[in-house]
């Protein structure tokens, strides 16, 4: 499984935190695009395809080519705006 | 520790006083205190990408939001960076999320040094990279209702002012949209 | 005030919340606070000018001193000309004169602004115009007994990073011993 | 008269916080290097010979140029070292 973790106005688009999927052949993180049609609705999908939002796989910046593995955790962050 | 996320709000003294114990023999120390604006311009939401906003608002509270875990360990990155680029004593960085009302304290960075050059470039180097990097969201909550925020290019440009990051595990690079791939 | 000269220790949360309260608006403020360092290298007296002191020193304390009336117009006047150059919400100044031992406070520079560029600007402009224009002079007394520092060579380097006087009026360029008339 | 202040080592050299002379026919304050003759130590009188000293006039920079008028009060001022 991944756990997927959403922040900011994509969670409140998500309606949740985070969900959980399935690896299944999911090779890089784009393919959640595809891999998420089901757990989170599709505006928020469609909000992704642009990927103007930041990846990071087990709390490192990776990108939307990074390697997803089993058990990987998946933040999908907006544009931070701290301080 | 140098890095702190905290609920509730902090003490300017405290964290003082935990800086210049931890480095006796400091000649220079330098704060950095961010507090909630009550009042943000049009022109900032502009800045922010936010161009649907097009009139100032004044503002109740913010929400602050951050990626546990994910967070504590950037910023900490983001410190021994700075003790790599300059030459500092002791560094702590506190950072509140939650709730947090117009006026009061949102983040804390102390810097203490032999001198003051390396005080004042280590305290501004924590904030422009936290600014850029460290992963907080803040929704402003106020007359024009409710608006999350995005990174300001003002911010990205104060960031640049640093070079290309020091080492390569710096997550700079990726952090900028830009920067990822399009497949 | 602006300015203010004390032969007693200044509390640092004191006046930050002066400067919070005096600049509602503000969403950073920089503070810069100096200390006297308990160990000071040859190197340093020979910026000063000091070369005959060739082996580094601990310090017990300071004796400083100051030309009452004249410091503090000075100080004045470099923190309106700080207010020209950067837009600032509010500022103070704090500097001790007398006896201030090993690890003390010996200046305290807050700065408030709407952006924290300018906060920072600020507090360092005021420091780098203090340490080259204010009338302080400070003996060290310690292990190698007695001496009265001299500008260093590295705070006129870093007063010059402003540029030129941004009015006529402005005392620097009279300030530097060079410039004046050798009749 | 004139009121002549020192500072620093030069106030340790003069044995004295200040000293007030005559204006005389003074015209500068470069005129105080002979006008003060006989009020401080002449080792005082000859650290001031390279006029490495800074010099007020009435609280404000002025340099061994500034002009003198009677009232005035003198600053000897040696480099700061403030801050």
């Amino acid at each position: 499984m991944i756990k997927v973790l959403f922040f900011a106005h994509l969670r409140e688009m998500a309606g949740t935190n985070s969900v959980e999927v399935p690896l299944g052949d999911m090779a890089l993180a784009s393919d959640l695009l595809t891999g998420l049609k089901g757990y989170v609705p599709d505006a928020l999908l469609n909000e992704l395809q642009d990927q103007s939002a930041m990846v990071s796989i087990n709390h490192r910046y990776a990108g939307w080519q990074g390697q997803l593995e089993e058990g990987a955790e998946v933040g999908i962050l907006p544009p931070v705006s701290g301080g | 520790m140098d890095v702190i996320i905290t609920s509730t709000d902090f003490s300017v003294t405290e964290h003082y006083d935990f800086v210049r114990a931890a480095a006796p023999h400091a000649g220079a120390v330098v704060m950095f205190v961010g507090l909630v604006r009550d009042f943000v311009s049009a022109q900032n939401y502009q800045q922010a990408g936010l161009v649907e906003v097009e009139t100032a608002a004044n503002i109740d509270y913010l929400e602050l939001e951050h990626y546990p875990g994910m967070t504590e360990a950037l910023c900490q990155d983001i410190v021994e960076q700075a003790r790599e680029r300059f030459s500092l004593d002791a560094v702590r960085v506190v950072h509140r999320v939650g709730k947090i009302a117009a006026s009061e304290q949102i983040v804390l960075v102390v810097a203490a040094s032999k001198h003051r050059e390396d005080a004042f470039n280590g305290a501004q180097f924590v904030m422009d990279y936290l600014k850029t990097q460290a992963t907080f969201w803040k929704k402003e909550v106020g007359t024009s209702g409710e608006q999350w925020l995005g990174l300001k290019q003002t911010d990205c440009d104060a960031a640049k002012r640093w070079g290309e990051p020091s080492d390569a595990n710096n997550t700079h690079g990726n952090a900028h949209p830009n920067s990822q791939g399009t497949s």
